[in-house]
């Protein structure tokens, strides 16, 4: 059992975090709180990346996820009042027994899962030499060029649906 | 060339009806129904030039084109004529200009594409008379269903929808049979000569066991057995006559009853001789059930159209009947029955889409004593209900009287009861007649119109014509089976 | 186109003027047309039997065009004129042109006055056809279109229901009988390869795999053919046990009624089994069940006859008697004398029904004859002619009836296919018919007037010279019309050699014969007393139960209603819905309940569609592992 | 050298992936399930980086970046039909939006 400081101790830490954040994302009652569990759970993420030797993918996550996704989830949730349905009105997602399917199918996916990981034999371990970000720019430019270009036009498709769908109905469309 | 030329000439005056009859061109005096009844009359004569002046013996199949046309299968395009075809695209013709007429002021809601289907329908008709590549037949057979579907469930009556899916149903289900029928045949062919082959000529070459051969006998049978109708796949008919429009219904029991008739003699009985002599006595048997109940069943109706379309159930079973009892007597009964009958119940449900106009209902208790303000019509009645029950001296009398001979040298005690077919008829004939024109008069018509009288009158010359002088197509058709 | 091929044509060019001018056509120019080409017919077919006559060949033929051809026989347009049918045509014309006369007058109030001429004129077509057919074939079609001229005509007044039920009754029934006698023609077809009728009596007589069959000695092609066909003569001769419709065909106008229900239609029969006569010499069993038929008949419709109320219906079942007589004869193979009292009771019959037409015009449409009464006083010169007319059913001697029936009666005692048993039907019937027609007489013409006092006799039926004219000359053919000596014989057939008569005629038959009509008259000059004399005490019919169980005919029509009439109709509205159609449309409710079961699993909520995934997520994953 | 086996990371991806799955489908709030999603999105993240970490290639952080892109291009859609959802039905209760149902 080595030491927390180490960098297993650090990423079996991040990990827990990262789980247990999720876990009150799910659970959570207050919309913005559950946000906060989020960027939590996605630091933490980060983290465990940059654990594995990814640091460009850590960055990333940070900035892009938490910074940007998230960020625009709040001002969402805060500008159109989005949040006001759960933390008010809706007295859903309280009994239990709303839980007992849909958990029980979760841990037989998860026993499954693991059953599956535990049965391939994956010896491996994570390497600790980092991979960094020049690697994936050649990468990404050479090889992957269409990927990005078709990256591209997902994005600007999502930012024309974004704007489709958020401008005001003004001659009565439907949905 | 020109059975192409007439073939798709249909199609495109059908499109030229369909796109002229827009908005854009409202102000040309330029209506569909112009359109399509000019363009029927041109390519019906066109047609009658073409065999005319072909100078061949119609006797035996002549080939009038063939063109490859999906190579790698070996599917050709190819069509071929002879006297029993060109009899039935004649008939083909001379009701597509009934079912014109009677649509003249019935139609006025999306006329245009009324009259595409309409002509649609016709050209696949001729099609199926005319392909002798299998698959071509199949295709044309798909084609002539899906606008008379269409006709059914966009401009029928009220329970339409209903009767459009049962109609495409029915006749889709039974027709893939046929389809498999037709892939295994192509495979036999491929298995005995190398060679896939779709081509009719081929396929009467074939030596097929027999084993295997009343199988495919079968999925032929089954699939005309359903569109003859024959009982117990009758029961599309009822619903489909009674909920299509007039001339949807003129078309049905006119012309497309009588592609399942075709199909029997064209590719069951020639295709598979030993077997389908072999199935004779249950194909006669559900004949002879066909004859009786859809009799029974006639007059137990009380919608108009309904009782004429079981009557044609019944007529139909006389066809059956004929055709499977292997005797040139019955044949020659055969075709003139679905000649005559084509004509008869093309009359009777031309009437019912008169009266039907005039007082905006099909139920018999609705009727009675028209004759009193429409004597003509009453005239026309009587001479349509007595061709139904086969009045000497009207064509369906000839083709009833032949096939019942033909059939008793062979099945003697079924033709007996099958005889009994002609008392149910008179009962069913009599009842429509009666509650129509006779009994204490319930409304006012109006008599014929000009239109109206010249559609009874010369179906009803037609009928007459052929009832006294026969030969017109016995002589002619007949050499088929020589 | 020679004299013969012309002679339907003259009415049915009468028909075709009619029917396209319709009502435009004024009573004048309608009754000119119809009467006239009738009267054409008449002086041709006379014309024709003066040539037949006189001239060496036995037969003229006529033939227009081949029909079609049934394999190598040919079924052609073409007339056949003999003897036997020379008597017909001359009294189809002949009778026919004195009816439409009288039609003439007696419709001529009618608005649909041209309608029915033509009609008239339609009918006379058919049965031409009929009699002057050289094949079965074209007998049927004649044969058929009578009965559907006769349909319309029995149902001419069409806006009363009973006159339509009546009708479809006489079309439906007659068909029955029309279908088995297209199933012998069939069977005749089969067996001798000919639907000739020359043919088919010589090849009867010499193929022997007609007559004699090896697997069933007793039932011969022969016999069933002409079993067959006796079925067709029964339905349209109203023979037992298909004789219902004609007392309900009464409800047609009255020249109708005397035109198709006594003088021609409905003799069509006899006329058929007497031109095959060659088939049923071939089968002596069925000679023996056509006399049986026809005794059996005469006797059922002399005892309905007896109850009956309405003139006409009187009338009907003594039509129905007397064809009963016809067959009688036919069925004992006296072939010439069935055929005589054809023709004699064509005169006599047609004379009644259309004096009983204008008794019935003068009361103003009344038929009961429990209402009429003294009319011997009111009309006399009708009274007479029907006295006339009734002396000759009755078989007075001198009449034409007595030479005919008598002729009959003779035949029977002796013949191998009739006997003694059949002769006391023959007479017994006789004693009936004139009892029934004293009572008719009685209660018409004498005793007291019980119609309203105040009733004005109509007199256009009195003035009408052409009217009296008509039934002058039947009263005048019915009374003389006895003398021509109708000798057929050389035109039939003899029986097969094996069936030979043994017995001989006792000589008391003809004085019983004779004696009969009397003894009838005499009965009810007693019995009948209190119809002939003139009292006060009110008169009306009987209404015991047996009596009324005899004014409907013996309840046949019962009998067919609960037998076979309502078990169709109850089939029929049973199945409605079409059972085969229940049973396909069990797969479409098969499809739908899976469609229904299946559908609940498309909710519709986004939720739910994310756990069905992750479900088969699972699921797959336990199939790509284990 | 570290010792984290792969089998751990996997294990981590699945756990959160679990998570999220079970928020998609308990939720009502569409609000949350788009946030389960993300942390669904995460989840197959960290198997990518565990991966591409394993055999020191970069091609697993790209994938992650795809999967970030695509995760964005979700979001700005998902936000914008909850702003429509909200306005239209005054309710983020995803069960409203039923009327797909067979």
């Amino acid at each position: 059992m080595s030491s927390l400081a180490s960098i297993e101790g650090l990423f079996y830490l991040a990990a827990t975090i990262a789980i247990v954040a999720s876990l009150k994302v799910v659970t959570g009652k207050n919309t913005v709180h559950a946000l906060l569990y989020l960027v939590i759970s996605l630091l933490a993420v980060a983290v465990c990346f940059y654990l594995m030797g990814a640091p460009f993918a850590a960055g990333l996550e940070v900035i892009v996820y938490a910074g940007a996704i998230l960020v625009l989830f709040v001002f969402a949730v805060m500008m159109f009042g989005l949040g006001i349905d759960e933390t008010h009105n809706a007295p859903q997602s309280r009994g239990l027994s709303l839980w007992v399917g849909p958990v029980f199918l979760g841990l037989l996916l998860l026993i499954e899962l693991i059953f599956v990981i535990g049965n391939s034999d994956l010896s491996l371990q994570l390497n600790n030499q980092i991979v960094d970000s020049k690697q994936v720019g050649m990468l990404l430019y050479g090889p992957y060029l269409l990927a990005v270009e078709i990256s591209s036009f997902l994005l600007l498709a999502g930012l024309v649906a974004g704007y489709h769908y958020a401008k005001p109905e003004s001659r009565g469309g439907r949905l | 060339m020109m059975l192409t030329f007439i073939i798709f000439g249909l199609l495109l005056s059908g499109s030229i009806a369909w796109v002229t009859d827009n908005k854009v061109f409202a102000g040309i005096k330029f209506q569909a129904k112009w359109v399509s009844l000019l363009s029927v009359l041109a390519l019906g004569s066109c047609f009658l030039l073409l065999v005319y002046f072909s100078n061949q013996n119609f006797q035996q199949l002549q080939l009038f084109e063939r063109v490859s046309w999906i190579s790698s299968l070996n599917i050709d395009y190819a069509l071929a004529l002879d006297t029993l075809s060109i009899t039935l695209i004649v008939l083909t013709f001379i009701l597509a200009v009934v079912c014109i007429l009677v649509s003249w002021e019935e139609i006025q809601e999306k006329s245009g594409f009324y009259y595409f289907n309409l002509l649609a329908t016709f050209s696949g008709v001729i099609g199926v008379f005319s392909a002798v590549d299998m698959f071509l037949f199949f295709f044309f057979w798909e084609v002539m269903l899906i606008p008379m579907t269409a006709i059914i469930a966009i401009w029928g009556h009220e329970n339409r929808y209903f009767a459009a899916i049962k109609f495409f149903i029915f006749t889709q289900v039974s027709s893939l049979l046929m389809l498999v029928a037709i892939i295994a045949m192509a495979y036999i062919h491929q298995q005995q000569t190398g060679v896939m082959s779709f081509y009719y000529q081929d396929w009467l070459m074939l030596d097929i066991k027999i084993g295997v051969a009343q199988y495919l006998m079968l999925g032929f049978f089954i699939a005309f057995a359903v569109k003859l109708p024959s009982v117990p796949f009758h029961s599309w008919l009822p619903d489909a006559h009674t909920q299509a429009p007039t001339a949807g219904s003129v078309l049905l029991a006119g012309i497309l009853l009588k592609t399942g008739a075709y199909g029997l003699i064209r590719f069951v009985i020639f295709l598979f001789p030993q077997a389908s002599e072999n199935f004779a006595p249950i194909a006669a048997t559900l004949a002879v059930i066909s004859i009786l109940y859809g009799a029974k069943m006639a007059f137990a109706q009380s919608d108009f159209k309904r009782l004429v379309a079981y009557s044609s159930i019944s007529h139909m079973g006389f066809v059956m009947l004929a055709i499977f009892s292997f005797n040139e007597i019955a044949y020659q009964g055969a075709i003139v029955t679905m000649v005559a009958h084509g004509l008869s119940s093309a009359a009777l449900f031309s009437l019912a889409g008169m009266i039907y106009q005039r007082i905006h209902s099909r139920n018999l208790n609705d009727m009675g004593g028209f004759w009193q303000s429409a004597p003509r019509m009453g005239g026309f009645g009587l001479a349509f209900a007595a061709a139904a029950f086969g009045l000497p001296g009207l064509a369906n009398f000839v083709g009833e009287f032949l096939s019942l001979v033909g059939a008793f040298q062979v099945f003697p005690i079924m033709v007996v009861f099958a005889s009994l077919g002609l008392i149910g008829s008179a009962i069913y004939g009599m009842l429509l007649f009666q509650k129509t024109f006779q009994g204490v008069p319930l409304k006012q018509v109006q008599d014929l119109s000009v239109r109206e009288f010249f559609i009874c009158g010369s179906l009803l010359g037609l009928l007459v014509v052929l009832g006294f002088y026969p030969n017109i197509i016995l002589g002619y058709a007949f050499g088929v089976f020589a | 186109m020679s004299l013969l091929a012309s002679l339907p044509l003259y009415p049915l060019l009468s028909f075709l003027i009619l029917i396209s001018f319709g009502k435009r056509l004024s009573w004048v120019m309608a009754s000119w047309v119809s009467v006239g080409a009738m009267g054409a017919a008449a002086f041709c077919s006379m014309f024709l039997v003066n040539q037949l006559s006189t001239s060496d060949t036995s037969v003229i033929t006529a033939h227009m065009w081949q029909w079609f051809s049934i394999g190598s026989a040919k079924v052609n347009v073409s007339f056949y004129l003999d003897a036997l049918s020379a008597v017909m045509i001359l009294v189809v014309t002949g009778v026919g042109f004195l009816i439409h006369l009288f039609a003439a007058i007696y419709m001529k109030s009618d608005e649909n006055f041209t309608r029915f001429m033509a009609y008239m004129n339609l009918f006379i077509v058919a049965m031409l056809v009929l009699v002057l057919a050289d094949n079965l074939v074209l007998l049927y079609l004649g044969w058929e279109g009578v009965g559907l001229c006769s349909f319309l005509l029995i149902g001419f007044w069409y806006q009363e229901k009973s006159n339509v039920l009546a009708a479809r009754k006489a079309f439906i029934v007659t068909r029955i009988g029309d279908t088995a006698m297209v199933i012998g023609l069939f069977l005749l077809f089969k067996s001798l390869a000919s639907l000739n009728i020359a043919e088919i009596n010589q090849l009867a007589q010499t193929t022997i795999s007609f007559t004699s069959n090896s697997m069933n000695a007793a039932h011969s092609d022969a016999y069933w053919a002409a079993l067959l066909l006796l079925g067709g003569a029964v339905g349209k001769s109203a023979q037992l046990p298909l004789q219902t419709w004609l007392p309900d065909a009464m409800a047609g106008p009255t020249p109708v009624s005397a035109l198709i229900h006594a003088a021609t239609m409905v003799t069509a029969g006899v006329y058929l089994i007497a031109r095959m006569n060659g088939v049923f010499l071939m089968a002596p069993e069925v000679m023996n069940y056509v006399a049986w038929l026809g005794g059996i008949t005469l006797l059922i419709a002399g005892v309905a006859a007896l109850a009956q109320n309405d003139i006409k219906r009187v009338l009907a079942y003594s039509t129905m008697s007397q064809i009963g007589y016809m067959m009688l004869a036919l069925g004992a193979g006296a072939w010439s004398a069935g055929v005589f009292h054809l023709m004699t009771h064509a005169f006599f019959k047609a004379l009644l029904f259309l004096t009983a037409g204008a008794v019935i015009l003068a009361l103003h449409h009344q038929q009961d004859i429990f209402k009429m009464g003294g009319l011997l006083k009111r009309l006399p010169v009708e009274a007479t002619l029907f006295l006339v007319g009734l002396a000759c059913l009755i078989a007075l001697p001198g009449t034409s009836g007595f030479f005919s029936k008598e002729a009959i009666i003779a035949s029977l005692w002796s013949s191998p296919t009739a006997g003694p048993s059949l002769w006391w039907c023959a007479i017994l019937g006789a004693l009936l018919t004139s009892i029934y027609s004293c009572r008719l007489f009685f209660l018409a013409f004498l005793g007291k007037a019980r119609f309203p006092e105040n009733l004005v006799i109509s007199d256009h039926i009195e003035t009408n010279k052409l009217l009296r004219g008509a039934l002058f000359i039947l009263a005048l053919l019915s009374l003389f019309g006895g003398l021509v000596t109708v000798d057929l014989s050389s035109l039939f057939s003899s029986y097969k050699p094996s069936v030979v008569s043994s017995i001989d005629s006792p000589s008391w038959l003809h004085i019983v014969a004779i004696a009969t009509p009397f003894i009838g008259i005499i009965f009810s000059w007693f019995y009948y007393r209190r119809y002939r004399i003139v009292t006060d005490e009110p008169l009306t019919a009987s209404h015991s139960a047996w009596i009324v169980f005899c004014r409907n005919g013996l309840g046949f029509d019962t009998l067919y209603s609960t037998l076979l009439i309502k078990p169709y109709c109850f089939v029929a509205k049973l199945n409605k819905n079409d059972l085969f159609d229940q049973i396909l449309m069990l797969i479409a409710w098969y499809v739908r309940i899976w469609r229904d079961i299946l559908s609940v699993s498309q909710s519709g909520s986004l939720r739910w569609f994310a756990a069905a995934f992750g479900l088969s997520l699972v699921g797959l994953i336990c199939v790509v592992t284990l | 050298m570290t010792e984290i086996p792969l089998t751990h990371v996997l294990i981590l991806s699945s756990l959160l992936f679990i998570i999220g799955f079970v928020g998609v489908v308990v939720r009502k709030n569409t609000l949350f399930m788009l946030m389960s999603l993300e942390v669904m999105l995460n989840a197959v993240g960290v198997a990518f980086i565990g991966a591409g970490s394993v055999w020191q290639e970069a091609d697993g952080q790209i994938m992650f970046m795809l999967v970030l892109t695509l995760a964005a291009a979700e979001i700005a859609v998902g936000l914008a039909l909850l702003i429509r959802m909200q306005r239209r039905y005054r309710t983020l209760n995803i069960d409203v939006l039923n009327q797909m149902k067979g």
